[in-house]
């Protein structure tokens, strides 16, 4: 059993509209500190171990459904877990 | 990117740089003269968007002529943001369409988000207030993964951008035909109100003035989108692809809100929105609209990334920016008005006397062109133009379909996604928003009201690209015509037109043959209509890998209501009813559902249409319409009689319907004979009725809910409940979406 | 009797209640700006639907801060009527005026469509002119409209009675126990999906919403007749 | 300068729609091996240095905004990086 890790982020030339707002209201909080915020997506996958290499599996999927290439990047972490 | 490593003009012309932007030998050499120098990187670019067929109508140009484009009631026609049409008493309504099919083919949901965006910016950089979007979509068959995932983004991008900003998208239509598989359609139309005094043009006028920006920051997306839209998709199109274009609603309702208050003071002059060629086109235009010249400081304008270069911010297509034009002296007036919606108007740049538009950067001059040669006097070309070979052959060809279960057809024909319910793709659109929308998506038009008066609005798009794939003239004129339909089916008085040209690569003369035909065909359907063409949008090369879309070009069409008693829907109403068809089928089947059905392909000859009749009949229809003597209108379109009667009996609850027909039966039932009705009729107007209208008595409304045909031969021809249509009907598309493949 | 529309930035069924409460109930209604310090002068307050800021991160989240929501919760207190929307539920539920919390819709579209609702407690000040359990037809528009709480919360809400509205029939967004609209304890505050506002004429296709504007306006003019 | 990223998970008790849509999904593209996916967010803030902790401050900022711990966890990593 695999647990994975998967974070797409958006390209950085990209306008993030999500980031742009959180960081006005984080201001508006006070906390001015805050210089940037980019807001992306974290995903845990629970795979089963199957014939096909584990790491092709989670790069396929990310490719085709996970993650949209034409504006968000994507890394992944895999660990091997006992199954509970 | 520094400003170093730019190619230096001389590098521009002898490697012939300027081709990869798009521009020709000759192109390049007229702007050698025009200049009298050889134009630097920037000043190429900015010719080369300016000069795209997206901005310049270069090969269009002569095309549009055609459209009749005034009319009494016309206030503004094309040339502005949108067209604008008077309604009486003080109010006119703006309207426009937009094609955004390139950059939804790469990425459907920005891609289409993006489209409404910018047509809602046309329409209040007029002053209007938009009221209502519309759409119209283009796929290929919904089988394949990957046309049913532009499907459900396009659908989904629309709906995250016309929903947050507020504005109902009350109506549309979606077609799916493999034509489309590579290289789909998406075109949005907005419809705004307008109070006469609050019309806004862009224009920069008044020596001296005041340029300034808002909105969001200068990125590096969309850099030669233009161009980008301007020619054809190919394997090597992921490569070119300009950073993908990301919407922000949010900042498009605060736009919006704070435009509408800004137009209300006279501290402005001028206001565009930085659509395709952003910064370029929006100063260009405004500048040479007013015969005046155009000076920006590239260093003042807000930019999201650093180390832009003067090039990638005037080619830059961000969204959600505005250009503005304000008296000197008044600029904290307009900056108070944006604060108050937390937006910064900045200065930029001023009008200047000299029909320049010049680019300081740094402090040099990074571009000086005058700005007749980018706008007005850009050039245009007359294509060859050739009929196809295809055209000719069809126009001989006999069709005459054989049915052996009429039910069973039914069924499928109302199964077939292009005439099958689109609720699963309305209902992801807030129709509502605004509570002014009288008639939701699902009858023919969409009706908005206005407050404060009894009017309303009817509003539709149409175009059946088949007919005008065989035969262009053919099906531009029926393209106005049913949209016309629809409107008057509605309770409207047809308008005006707005238009949005989808054609494949206008080079090839078989493709400008298309466009021309069409043009006149529509243009001899608004004469005899009463509808002008206000407004409209060109989209050329639509090819994938050489092959060109079916000719399609969408008719927008705004018809007024005078009393919200006249809003008509196609449901039937009450039992007892009398149930009239207005024309007679002949067999028509080129180009038909029937025909798609039963042979897969589509051919032969589109049917014919004569506009005098088409014209008669819809001002019948409409006298009888505010009469009060008619209870449902309802256009007969794709699938024929059959069809459309199952459409008028599953949006009645409960009801059903029996008629007699005579005649053969399958022209009956399924041909796609133009110019026609289903009426319903309150049996206490039948006299009124009968006396304003020619048509014919077929059957009636009932209180059992089964769609029931008979032939005057005492055949039984067709015996369904409704509840079994309906099913089928609504079902079609999420099945199709649902199932694998 | 005076009512409040509070608009936010990204705000837009403002107008719709507004509209709502002037043309077809014929009441005292103004806008009330995001910034505002005070809402002294409202006899009830109407938070409504749209995308404050953009609804991005999650919806009502950035709003829930706005200056207003201070004015808010001092009148939330007082006891007068406050009524959120769609937005305005997704407001109050980030703000904690409401307990729980909404996710996206099951079927992760945005939907907009008429549906049945059950009137489960008709006896509050927003519905006391329905029947208990009588349904009515309201339209929904929402994309995060699929309300959660944990057991305890939801025990709490079926105990005190809390649960105004649930969805009749078919559940549209997959809302925990097809709830569709809550109150507080106290029974001051309400939070709903359905927009009752969009159904207060016959050209918008039900006026079944009127009733509830009119329950607030009978609460009202009770509690005037009484303290007067 | 601080690089914080910050993960934002429906608490797991919590019903997750989209993870369950994306699993859907990802059977139907023949993923069979994929037993569970829980979808959240991952944000990427920069935030200047000041006299207030670091740590307090994002915690804070999740407390408060970046999570709504009705239904969410958050947990965060802090960086520290020399501006550039
Ligand atoms: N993309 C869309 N967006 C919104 N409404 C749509 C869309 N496509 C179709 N509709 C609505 O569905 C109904 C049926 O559409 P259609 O079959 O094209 O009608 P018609 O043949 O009368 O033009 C219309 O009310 C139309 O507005
Ligand atoms: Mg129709």
């Amino acid at each position: 059993m695999y647990k994975v890790k998967v974070y797409v982020t958006l390209r950085e030339n990209v306008l993030d509209p999500q980031g742009n707002a959180v960081k006005q209201s984080l201001h508006s909080l006070s906390y001015r500190e805050v210089k940037d915020v980019r807001i992306g997506k974290f995903m845990e996958l629970t795979i089963e171990k199957s014939e096909r290499s584990i790491d092709e599996l989670v790069r396929d999927m990310c490719e085709k459904l996970l993650a949209n290439t034409v504006i968000e990047d994507y890394r992944y972490e895999i660990e091997e877990v006992v199954a509970p | 990117m520094s400003l170093l490593l730019e190619p230096s003009p001389t590098m521009i012309k002898e490697e012939k740089l300027y081709r990869e932007m798009g521009l020709t030998d000759e192109e390049f050499a007229m702007i050698e003269t025009i200049l009298g120098r050889l134009p630097n990187y920037t000043e190429t670019g900015i010719f080369s968007v300016m000069w795209s067929e997206h901005c310049s109508y270069k090969n269009s140009k002569p095309v549009l002529k055609k459209f009749p484009t005034e009319g009494k009631h016309v206030l503004q026609g094309p040339g502005e943001g949108a067209g604008i049409i008077d309604i009486g008493d003080g109010l006119a309504v703006a309207f426009k369409i937009e094609s955004h099919n390139h950059p939804s083919a790469i990425e459907p949901y920005q891609g289409a988000a993006t489209g409404v965006g910018g047509i809602i910016r046309d329409v209040f950089s007029m002053g209007a207030r938009p009221i209502a979007l519309l759409n119209s979509l283009r796929f290929g068959e919904l089988t394949s993964p990957r046309v049913k995932y532009l499907f459900e983004r396009v659908v989904a991008g629309i709906a995250g951008y016309g929903n947050c900003v507020g504005i109902p998208t009350v109506g549309g239509e979606v077609q799916f035909e493999p034509a489309y598989e590579g290289n789909p359609l998406v075109n949005a139309m907005c419809v705004g109100l307008i109070r006469h005094e609050d019309i806004q043009k862009g224009i920069a006028s008044g020596i001296g003035n005041t340029v300034m920006y808002v909105g969001a920051k200068t990125g590096r997306d969309g850099i030669h989108g233009a161009t980008f839209a301007s020619g054809e998709l190919t394997e090597q199109s992921e490569e070119k692809r300009p950073a993908v274009q990301v919407g922000d609603p949010f900042m498009e309702k605060l736009l919006l809100e704070a435009c509408l208050e800004v137009i209300k003071s006279d501290a402005l002059v001028g206001m565009q929105d930085m659509g395709a060629a952003g910064l370029t086109s929006s100063s260009a235009e405004m500048a040479s609209k007013a015969g005046s010249g155009i000076e920006l400081n590239l260093d003042l304008v807000p930019q999201r990334e650093t180390g832009m270069t003067p090039y990638e911010m005037m080619l830059s297509e961000s969204q959600e920016r505005m250009l503005l034009v304000v008296k000197k002296g008044r600029e904290q007036e307009i900056c108070d008005i944006f604060a108050k919606y937390g937006l910064e108007a900045i200065a930029i740049g001023r009008v200047t006397d000299d029909q320049m538009l010049r680019l300081y950067y740094r402090g040099e001059i990074a571009a000086e062109i005058p700005v007749d040669a980018l706008a007005k006097d850009a050039p245009v070309y007359h294509k060859p133009s050739k009929e196809p070979a295809y055209v000719r052959e069809f126009e001989t060809m006999e069709y005459v379909p054989t049915v052996d279960n009429y039910e069973e057809t039914l069924l499928s024909l109302l199964a077939q996604p292009t005439i099958a319910s689109k609720e699963w793709v309305y209902e992801q659109y807030d129709y509502m928003v605004r509570t002014n929308t009288v008639v939701p998506p699902g009858s023919d038009a969409a009706v908005v009201r206005i407050r404060g008066t009894n009017k309303a609005l009817a509003m539709t798009t149409d175009c059946n690209s088949r007919y005008v794939y065989l035969n262009p003239e053919t099906g531009g004129k029926i393209a106005v015509a049913e949209a016309a339909r629809n409107i008057v089916c509605s309770g409207g008085k047809p308008l005006a037109v707005t238009d949005c040209l989808n054609f494949g690569n206008p080079e090839k003369p078989e493709i400008f043959w298309q466009l021309e035909k069409a043009v006149d065909g529509m243009s001899e359907a608004c004469r005899v209509l009463e509808t002008p063409v206000i407004s409209g949008n060109v989209s050329l090369y639509n090819e994938t890998n050489g092959e060109a879309i079916y000719p399609t070009p969408i008719v927008g069409m705004v018809g007024l209501i005078e009393d919200v008693k006249h809003i008509t829907t196609q449901s039937f109403k009450r039992a007892g009813d009398l149930i009239y068809v207005i024309g007679e089928a002949s067999c028509e089947f080129g180009g038909s559902e029937l025909q798609k059905l039963l042979t897969g392909r589509i051919f032969g000859k589109a049917p014919t249409i004569d506009l005098e009749v088409e014209a008669k009949r819809q001002r019948q229809l409409l006298t009888a319409i505010r009469a009060g003597v008619v209870a449902s209108a309802h256009d007969i379109a794709e699938g024929g009689f059959a069809v459309a009667l199952a459409e008028c009996v599953i949006g009645a609850n409960g009801l059903g319907v029996k008629v007699i027909l005579d005649g053969p039966i399958v022209s009956q039932l399924f041909s796609e004979t133009q110019s026609r009705f289903i009426v319903s009729v309150p049996k206490e107007h039948q006299a009124t009725f009968e006396q304003l209208v020619e048509a014919k008595q077929i059957g009636e409304v009932t209180e059992h809910p089964t769609l029931v045909i008979e032939h005057e031969s005492g055949e039984r021809i067709i015996h369904l409940p409704v509840s079994k249509l309906r099913s089928v009907w609504k079902g079609a598309i999420p099945c199709l979406l649902k199932s694998k493949g | 009797m005076k009512f409040a529309v509070v608009v936010f930035p990204g705000s837009n069924c403002d107008v719709d209640m507004y509209h709502a409460i002037k043309d077809e109930l014929g009441e005292e209604v103004e806008y009330v700006w995001h910034d505002a310090e005070s809402l002294d002068e409202f006899d009830a307050i109407l938070l409504p639907g749209g995308f404050s800021y953009g609804d991005y991160l999650r919806s009502g989240a950035i709003a829930r801060f706005a200056n207003v929501m201070k004015a808010i919760r001092k009148a939330a207190e007082e006891g007068k009527p406050i009524l959120g929307v769609c937005n305005g539920f997704q407001i109050l539920l980030e703000a904690g005026l409401l307990p729980g919390a909404m996710r996206r819709n099951h079927s992760l579209t945005f939907i907009c469509r008429s549906v049945a609702l059950r009137v489960e407690n008709n006896e509050t000040m927003f519905t006391s002119m329905y029947e208990q359990g009588e349904v009515i037809t309201i339209p929904i528009a929402h994309g995060e409209g699929n309300y959660y709480c944990d057991e305890k919360t939801l025990n709490q809400l079926i105990q005190n009675k809390q649960i105004v509205f649930r969805y009749e029939g078919e559940n549209p967004n997959g809302s925990l126990e097809k709830i569709a609209g809550i109150m507080n304890e106290k029974g001051n505050v309400l939070g709903m999906m359905p927009h009752p506002e969009r159904a207060v004429h016959e050209l918008l296709g039900s006026t079944d919403g009127l009733k509830l504007f009119q329950s607030i306006v009978k609460y009202w003019r009770e509690a005037h007749v009484v303290t007067a």
